[in-house]
């Protein structure tokens, strides 16, 4: 017990426990059911307004829960460390902010979030409840092809939750809400490396050893290895790497404006973040793009993983506006 | 005539599991997320609790509530696929009085059909597939041939176990053992191998 | 080089281009001089305004280049990592942003910080420029003797920043303004714990070695090893060690309004730190104090040290309006 | 008649430094934070650069250009005191056309009452002064004694360097390392034993 490198009691009540925490911290934006493990906005239902609900593994905070709030999730239904929650729990939380207006399922695409998402679905609607689910798959480290369970949801999750937030919050109906995830999403891709595993607390151990000089490229968010593992390079190859990997695949116009977002994975001080976003955006405007809007710090992240991750979406003026308006959660907050 | 109880069956299910979760975690930290252990042994030990609180005599019911049990529970990809596994096999034998070999032989199938249609894996995408088909067809083999049940489940545990054996040089295509592309070659697949276990456990499950 | 598990390219760079990536990220909100090493606010100087200017060494951030902006700091000097700035950078940065109502100085209670603060202002005096110096020493880890070099500044910095940052915004005068920081000083106490060492850059690895199953007790900012070495306790047994340890030694009134800050050390997963948090409050409550405002987050971090550090500052209706005045930094932003 | 280079002083210090500079962080990482090594080699070889772009010939003009540029280049407190110490020596020789033993003692003294005047650390304190204070003597009595400048700076380096040894046992009251309190016995002070890095190349800068 607690002898790992851990802040915990008994690894098994973590996430209860972690929510409970959320739940005093940020009583004025959210309130939790422990019960059903969900987290859900402080005002919720809203009568009338499409409702948006996410949900996964937990280890990658502040990633859900801190991102209920105005203008982004309406709920969130955190399963155990790195597993995807349960039916039972996205039902609760579906029917919970159902304001009447349909709820849009944001859901990573992993075979266990999409198997219960599924499922959750189809009860849903079985309450009467309309639902949109939305895939996101943004992460070019995975070929999309019969031979894998196709590209992982990472950190265009984080982008659809505010932008498709912001549109349900100025009274889109559930498909529109819904298009505009779904156009974040094909607007979008990651591509992520690793300076180290994580120290999932069941296991109490790092789930790999990565030998000093050594980084895990293509890596996902749930502190698995990566596509191959490569030489540590400088900030700068390391920027020239992520940036060629994902903009050869988003293939965005000439001196197109692009949101940069710029992630760590838990455990990478913001000063080491902050130079490689520098040598990102350099890489960028070399190519002729044009970073208008930028996200930089640890927002989808593998508990304390050192590494970063890069996400570009490429903007057009709606989406610009919606990434502006208002919004007030526990990790982003602006025009409020 | 013997069969199996589903109490039996759940809880050795459940024990083994619990013995052996250190190795399913490893193995599922070599290719996957390192949960796979803890999932199904809070799972099982869920399914044994629901069970035990449950006066339902038909074991065909029983088996749709593990399943449910496994559903509510687990999470992860797991999670829904043994969820989905034990309630088609339970509805697959509907209102029978007792598992006995051609009942668990038709439960068997009817669990894998759920699995491919939820998760749309086929035999070597290195997967619980990968186990649980050749268990169910050894299984049926040696129903039809006339077997004893004890025979049949111990010819269903052997070809689990090769099956299982038969994903470490496969290159997943199907979980997320599947992003690792090439590096997955060369261990075991976790949910075959707690497939073995699962399947093994019928042997301690025999009535009469 | 870059053998380390470090995102960076030549260690001697890492403040520098750590700096570049800011201003790109937060061109609206800040400029940063590279030449001087400085981060000003984007609209300084304000005329009529009391200034604020903070700095110390790198390798604690947000603090405090992400405490720039509206209601926070109009200055901050980073020095090398966990090196205090020189007296050009703080004199550099006092120049800047005067605005020819006096700048307050928040500094550290660091031998090398003091010393080189007290030389910048005596610089500042020389140009004509009125400082005040406010030293924050809020660590209870450090006996204030003649012993020692008394306690150190830490946790309360990030809310002396805050709150004198939003009396200068109103319109203080220097004197009210460094008044409002001095009394966070006095109302406030810290303690903080690890769970492992951080990596300097420049030494290229762990300052210490943490067996498994032990956690450093009263540790610094610095990454420096704490005043003891104990066994690692559950997150409560941890919690009860933290709020013991600060209250005992702040005396708040029966039934205080407090501020509750649990920060990360940088590499603690905010999962855990969230759970920290909820133990810390249950604790709190238990003694009748009333908590009243919160912050959890890494604000004032070692780089990658995993552990976290709770400050306490008991409040009173000044103060509690002073935090809930608008900001606009990089790290903390409401109301705006 | 033999008296000390500034420049060569300046550069055997930034050589030994540089040479030396992972035992210096080793020992400001047992009980500081890890950057005294780096810190005073950023700072030296700043010096270094700083006085071959400067004419001036004076010594003690050379002091106080070297002091202000530790000033402006190191941060940290070795940045301040090695500055002020400089500094005060430059002022403490004026315009005196050579460093020679009667000017360097002067020098010395000065030196230390600067870093005793910013710092307040009293022997003892497990500080730089704990090696400055003996070496300054040392080479005071020595210088007094009429011995040749060579024999007096070998005295200052011998008295540094036990001065320094002298501080393992003690317990810390000043800088970083008091926090630690009684953890911080047992290691050697890194300012002190740069202290003696600095007071030797005193030795390699000898003219004439
Ligand atoms: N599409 C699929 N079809 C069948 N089985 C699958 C599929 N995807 C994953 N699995 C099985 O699930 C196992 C992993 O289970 P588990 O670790 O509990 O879930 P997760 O991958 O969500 O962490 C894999 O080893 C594999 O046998
Ligand atoms: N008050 C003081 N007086 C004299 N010397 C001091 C004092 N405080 C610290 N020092 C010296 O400074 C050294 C540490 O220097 P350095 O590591 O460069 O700075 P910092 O402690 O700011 O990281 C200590 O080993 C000690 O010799
Ligand atoms: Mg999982
Ligand atoms: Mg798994
Ligand atoms: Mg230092
Ligand atoms: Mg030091």
């Amino acid at each position: 017990m607690a002898s790992m490198r851990k802040l915990l009691n008994d690894p098994e009540d973590v996430v209860r426990e972690s929510l409970a925490g959320l739940a005093v911290a940020h009583g004025d934006i959210l309130k939790v059911d422990l019960e059903q493990q969900i987290v859900v906005r402080a005002d919720a239902p809203r009568q009338g307004k499409v409702a948006l609900v996410s949900g996964g593994g937990a280890g990658h905070e502040p990633m859900h829960g801190g991102f209920v709030g105005l203008g982004m999730l309406d709920a969130a239904c955190p399963g155990a460390v790195f597993t995807s929650p349960v039916p039972d729990q996205m039902l609760a939380a579906t029917t919970a902010v159902d304001g009447g207006a349909g709820v849009v399922h944001i859901v990573k695409n992993y075979t266990g979030d999409v198997m219960n998402f599924k499922l959750a679905a189809e009860d849903a609607a079985d309450e009467g409840i309309e639902v949109e689910s939305v895939l996101i798959d943004d992460d070019v480290a995975v070929q999309d092809s019969l031979y894998t369970a196709g590209r992982r949801g990472v950190g265009a999750t984080v982008l659809a939750e505010k932008l498709a937030g912001a549109a349900a919050e100025r009274g889109d109906d559930v498909v529109a809400v819904a298009g505009i995830a779904r156009r974040v999403n094909e607007r979008a891709r990651s591509f992520g490396i690793a300076l180290s595993s994580c120290i999932p607390p069941a296991a109490g151990k790092p789930i790999f050893d990565l030998p000093e000089g050594e980084m895990e490229v293509g890596i996902g968010i749930h502190g698995e290895p990566g596509r191959r593992r490569e030489p540590l390079g400088t900030a700068r190859e390391i920027a020239a790497e992520l940036v060629e990997a994902v903009i050869s695949d988003l293939a965005p116009a000439d001196g197109a404006e692009v949101l940069v977002f710029t992630n760590g994975m838990g455990g990478t001080p913001l000063l080491e973040l902050y130079l490689l976003h520098g040598e990102i955006e350099r890489e960028l405007t070399e190519r002729g793009l044009r970073p208008a809007r930028r996200l930089v710090g640890p927002f989808i992240t593998s508990l304390e993983m050192a590494g970063a991750s890069l996400t570009v979406l490429e903007l057009d003026d709606e989406l610009a506006a919606l990434w502006d308006a208002p919004v007030h959660t526990a990790a982003l907050r602006w025009g409020t | 005539m013997s069969a199996v109880s589903v109490n039996a069956w759940m809880e050795a299910a459940s024990a083994a599991i619990a013995a052996d979760a250190e190795r399913l975690t490893q193995l599922d930290s070599a290719i996957g997320d390192g949960d796979h252990g803890t999932n199904l042994t809070r799972g099982f030990r869920a399914v044994v609790e629901a069970l035990a609180g449950s006066e339902e005599p038909a074991p065909g019911r029983r088996l749709i509530l593990a399943g449910k049990t496994l559903v509510s529970k687990v999470g992860g990809a797991s999670g829904p696929l043994w969820g989905m596994a034990l309630r088609r096999a339970g509805r697959a034998v509907a209102d029978a009085e007792s598992l006995d070999g051609p009942a668990l032989a038709d439960a068997l199938e009817a669990a894998l059909a759920g699995v491919v249609e939820l998760g749309s894996a086929e035999p070597g995408d290195k997967t619980m597939v990968d186990a649980l088909t050749p268990a169910t067809q050894a299984l049926r083999a040696a129903v039809d041939a006339g077997q004893p049940l004890a025979d049949a489940v111990a010819a269903a545990t052997s070809a689990a176990e090769e099956g299982a054996r038969s994903t470490v040089p496969l290159q997943a295509r199907k979980g997320r053992a599947s992003y690792l592309g090439e590096r997955s070659i060369g261990h075991e697949d976790p949910g075959a191998a707690s497939t073995v276990l699962i399947i093994a456990a019928l042997g301690r499950a025999l009535e009469e």
